[in-house]
């Protein structure tokens, strides 16, 4: 089992979540984050003051997935969120130990 | 003509009392009379003034908080050029020497006559020059208002400004000039006291118009039919927006009596007080009630909508129905509003505050139903028709030219990603709400 | 017999001055007094009107964010709800042919008789009739707004708003009836020219045994004893409705002298002016002094809560006292408020905004204190002490019946995840923040 | 000297008016007059006092959210602080017994010697006195809260409360009793309608050496030179706080004219509020047209300080001049506004909201801008520029060693980590809105 | 070490956190998130039209534990979150190459 | 490559994104938790009533890194946020399998 979790632009996220849905994805969990990266803040003025905004509004997703849904979610949150401009974002891959769904107490693949 | 001919097309009853003769000793002395109804304009007036803050809250709380700081910006923005444009071009356009058609070209000044280095000399029937001219003023920035509710959250905010200007500056006091400057509608006896068609219709009218030109925001309406409801960010402030313009209502029905120098204005302002709080409190009863039923649950916003649908059809004829036609006027003035609200989602008019319900419907509703109110029949029906034909034909064609024009010129919407981001980053470059916004 | 009763019963000064003879040649004349005395109700009316928002931002400010949106529309709706009630009903029940203990069951309407087609000929004591219904709407308004505090963020709003109907159209206007009717509190001497107990008290109590019948949110205390505090989710609105319930109270308490067409009436205006914003002044500077020396903080809501505490303190008689004793009397409200709202707390009595310290227990301070700055000793204090229990008593029989009959029918409080999910979404189906509120 | 000394010094219009023979007849009578100029102060008097809650809304939308409570804390302490201080002590100092530089020491009591028990004895040319009194307690508050506004976020409650007191008791009535309580400065012919210097710059001028004496937010200004932004909260609250100012300013500057038992004088009021309003809409557009032409968008907070520049620029003369000259004057305070609030940050003077600018650089400009509009050439501009000279530095003077010496007794600001939590949670112990904020 | 990632029902919170300490969990790190999953988010009305909302609020628990801890944390989390129904969340299990605590620089389970 | 979860007091964030943008790291995701640990919450007095504050405001921070920048990474955040006083915050370190740049489809160390 792997758990991913991907950095995505917010305005990314429904059309995500529609297409991940689409393919099979039963749970997700989303984070309002801020990230800072190669896409740099904008500069703002405030009452005359120029200032820099370092951090930007980002979504992050987080998939409990089988070792062959993760590499399929990978691709496809890959396509969609995809424009080829800086701060598209970014996935990561963690190996997962155990899962657990609260309300059965079914473990490993069938907890997804 | 002077705008006291705005008395003309009223029902007779405040007409006749002004007129007829009072015994000598009991009757207000006329310079007393001079006060009043000046003093009734400036507080009628001041409180219609802080409707400004009203239809901004109510329009600030129903937008995402993505679009607070422009929505802020264009409310102060737009009471702010109503109150210049006005002076510099409106009001003599719209009551000075109207010829039927339209006023005089020229600024406004104040000049009060009567008073004299020998103390007051008039007859008690006119008022401080200034008084009225405020009075006016406030009544032309809540048409304004009215506009920049429907367009919220899509348009660009100097293109906005320059249409505010001309609406207030030519296109309202034109039409204006018809009624209330003693034109050819006030000839031909269109009868609306304080405005159902001449203030809130026109503002509706404009809204609509600029609200199918500019389009509706990204994302509302999806090729499949179906729609994407985008919940107002802060029902607080939209519904102490509400209560604000409930209380600034007061003026704007009361003071359009014109006078309170007699027993019988003041009383007339006393029955409008009342007419106008029971159709406002019967348009609340009637939207609660009709959510509930149709939805099952109480929608606030359409609440709110419901007091304001009461408010705009009882302001043609506030004066003359008793408190239970007032109640039916009101209250089927909320129901209209409960009913156009999705209806307007259907045809895809994207109307982010409940505008054109509000204003155009209940304006239109309102003005035809003077005629149950102050009688008249069919005759006056087609009066009344008249006039909101006439209206409504001259406020889309010249409003739409410069929505057009103007958004030609300047451009009228902000590009994809900057609705996306909010207009308060492209536009203001500083978020509403700072600290508390979530990303989405 | 006439609204006008309600003189009676107050201080002597305004009174007198009201029935002493005037010099001819420089006293107003009759018209001008009909005028001046229409236009107290009015311009005091409105800003009284504005209290409900005061009220509405009150509440909102004090409520947890899920239940922000329901607490808007219990209050636009019981404002609405008491101006169609007190037409229909209310007001005729209190002022119609009062017996001694009630009016007459039937619907008010407006009727001016000293204004006739040969002018006006009354002789300037009296007013336009619907000015002072406006007037009195607005009172019941008030009561009615001060039980949606107490009891929010827990009861279904249409068993609600049923409630607040029999409230305003029932059980206020029969209480109110023994006093400013004209019924048996007023000839028994009973002193309460604003309201402390026939408005504050009233509200007060219907709200203590709403609060006690509904019982309190789920969670605010625990089987062990220990109190869970729910902190207000906008405090910076609780402090605007705090100011605009400030603002209100002006023609709160000056409308209430009843008539400005004396020099006299105006001069006693302007010393209700002055005595209500120092009683309230009072009320915040005990309240800040006290949180700071019994918890080494400012507790903001505690000052807002001893604002009002100061301003219902002095309600019930805000003419006579001297500035100092007005200083004294609403003092002496924001201390109790300070003490008596974590005493609620211990008996389990969950007030959400502190309304039964602020209008309840400074309600009956505040008519006690009558004696002190109006005289009239231990006889006086047996009288306002009559008063009180026998308005108490009707109050909580006649609420406590419709709570619990009503709440039987209709159903008392949503389920508990209904509760726990907050009212927004159960009741309204739309949150008040939709983008700010954190999930817990 | 009575206030009725504030009248002298004004342009000659208004004076004119009151003392021109008026013909027997037609003129209202003195009761009435006495009525009608109770009520300007009464009506007028208590939309200044909802300016409490303007300037209120107006800081706790610009402070960040962390110190929202003690925001609203210190707002409705300083007002209630205000009106007990400027009776016990303020109004006597400023008003009773005038010798030139001080009145005297002593509790302000109400008394209308013309209200005998024959009825009405005055000429008409007097009010009530407390009418007066309110209308001149509502001035103190308001200069009280401009020095909230700038010294936000850092300063310790109770220390800021200690001087505001002193503000309020000693500083404000001494310098005002040079003015309007009819010492040097008025023998001199210093002309400041309705406090541009005596109201605006006295709260600006301790504003900004409160500023300087407790230094800036810790953040806020680098040793590298560099300034961080601390962007406000909630700006649609500082909008609403902008709109009720305004709102409140027809009061401030109408109420000012000091009688309306007059036509000339209800003509002057009305003249009064025309300017006012065409002085703020004049700052409003030219603040938005310079930050879009500055910094390419519209910056709401400066469009907001911009109708506050217009506002307090016509505030030292809003009855003489023409619309035209109205505007210009707002419109040239709009832009100074937006000059200097870049300027302080350069100077490292950090003014949350924009106090200084607004108030004090505008008042300066707007009792200089007398002798446009008002005239009186090279020689009233030396008697402006003595009086803006004289009261700026006593009040410098003063208030410096009250921040100093009160700051050092107490404490002047909470420690860093207190500041950097918030003020809220430090003095409060508890947070505006604990459900919204995020942690940074 | 494990580390612990919890989403549950924001209702549970209080009642989750006051039995893990009372069994010897000395910290936990919370986050307010949005999840999807089997249970679907409500159908509302606003103005008239239908929307669905289909991320629903959730809470995230999060807690880095020794081996026994850990698997002690899950059956607490289990026994309290279970309601049994759709929605009760998910419990998943990582593993953790180190921990360290700022405040003294100790780490491995010394840091826990 | 590691994952680091930093769990730091709001007030350190600045200096730490400063400092580790300066040691050359180029990304980093921050989110606004509540923690409850060692430090316990303050008691507040709300309208007379006690009552404490179990969760405190604090900042995760989310940095993926090589292995050696990744020990550099856990050296700055110790130093920057270290003040002694109980609250500092944790550092946990995980193992991640895989990164991925949506923008460029790169994926290991060249995603970073
Ligand atoms: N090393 C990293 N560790 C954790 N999050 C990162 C890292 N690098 C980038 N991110 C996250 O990914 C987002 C996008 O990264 P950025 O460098 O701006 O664009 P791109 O991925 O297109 O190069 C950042 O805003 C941040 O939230
Ligand atoms: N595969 C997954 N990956 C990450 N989070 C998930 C996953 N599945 C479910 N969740 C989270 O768990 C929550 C509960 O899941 P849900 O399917 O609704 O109920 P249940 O766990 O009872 O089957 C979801 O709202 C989501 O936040
Ligand atoms: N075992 C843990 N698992 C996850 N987060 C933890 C754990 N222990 C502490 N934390 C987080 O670290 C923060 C600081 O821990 P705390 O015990 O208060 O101080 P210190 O690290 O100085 O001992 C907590 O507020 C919490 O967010």
């Amino acid at each position: 089992m792997n758990y991913i979790i991907a950095i995505i632009q917010p305005s990314q996220l429904e059309a995500v979540q529609e297409k991940l849905t689409a393919a099979g994805v039963s749970g997700m969990t989303v984070t309002e984050v801020r990230g800072y990266g190669r896409q740099r803040g904008k500069t703002e003025i405030y009452r005359g003051t120029e200032y820099s905004i370092n951090f930007l509004p980002k979504i992050k997703l987080e998939l409990a997935l089988d070792d062959k849904a993760s590499a399929e979610a990978v691709d496809i949150i890959t396509e969609v969120c995809k424009s080829g401009r800086i701060g598209d974002g970014k996935i990561f891959t963690f190996p997962l130990t155990e899962a657990l769904r609260i309300r059965t107490g079914e473990t490993g693949s069938e907890a997804l | 003509m002077s705008p006291l001919s705005k008395l003309f097309g009223l029902g007779g009853v405040a007409l006749a009392a002004t007129i007829l003769p009072l015994p000598a000793m009991a009757a207000t002395d006329p310079e007393t009379a001079f006060i009043l109804n000046s003093l009734s304009f400036l507080l009628h007036g001041f409180i219609v003034m802080l409707m400004a803050a009203g239809f901004c809250m109510l329009e600030v709380g129903l937008v995402r908080s993505k679009n607070a700081t422009a929505q802020c910006a264009k409310n102060i923005g737009l009471y702010s050029i109503s109150g210049l444009l006005y002076w510099l071009i409106g009001y003599n356009l719209m009551y000075a020497d109207v010829g039927g058609y339209i006023g005089s070209l020229s600024i406004w000044s104040p000049s009060d006559p009567s008073i004299t280095d020998a103390g007051y000399t008039g007859d008690g029937t006119d008022y401080a020059a200034s008084s009225d001219w405020f009075f006016q003023m406030v009544f032309v920035a809540a048409a304004a208002s009215i506009v920049s509710g429907a367009v919220a959250e899509r348009v660009k905010l100097t293109t906005f400004f320059v249409v505010i200007a001309v609406l207030v500056g030519i296109i309202y006091p034109i039409q204006g000039s018809w009624t209330w400057g003693g034109g050819w509608l006030s000839e031909m006896g269109f009868s609306d006291f304080a405005g159902s068609t001449i203030v809130h219709s026109v503002g509706g009218w404009a809204a609509l118009t600029g609200a199918i030109i500019i389009g509706a925001r990204k994302g509302k309406y999806s090729d499949d039919g179906s729609i994407r409801p985008m919940p107002g960010s802060n029902l607080p402030l939209a519904t102490l927006g509400t209560f604000i313009l409930w209380f600034g209502w007061f003026g704007f029905n009361g003071g359009s009596q014109l006078a309170m120098g007699t027993a019988a204005d003041v009383a007339a302002i006393a029955n409008i007080y009342v007419n106008t709080n029971i159709a406002a409190a019967a348009g609340v009863v009637v939207a609660i009630v009709a959510t509930l039923v149709m939805y099952g649950k109480i929608d606030l916003t359409m609440a709110l909508n419901g007091a304001l649908g009461g408010l705009v059809s009882i302001t043609a004829e506030p004066l003359a129905p008793t408190p239970g036609i007032a109640a039916m006027i009101g209250g089927i003035g909320g129901f209209l509003v409960v009913l156009s609200v999705p209806l307007l989602d259907k045809l895809k008019v994207d109307d982010v505050v409940g505008a054109i319900p509000v204003h155009l419907v209940c304006g239109i509703w309102g003005t035809l139903a003077v005629v149950i109110s102050a009688g008249g029949g069919m005759g006056q029906l087609m009066v009344q028709a008249t006039g909101i034909v006439a209206i409504g034909a001259f406020v889309v064609v010249t409003s739409g030219v410069a929505w057009y024009a103007i958004g030609t010129a300047m451009g009228l919407r902000p590009d994809e990603e900057a609705e996306y981001d909010g207009l308060d980053v492209a536009e203001c470059g500083l978020e509403g709400y700072p600290e508390f916004t979530r990303s989405s």
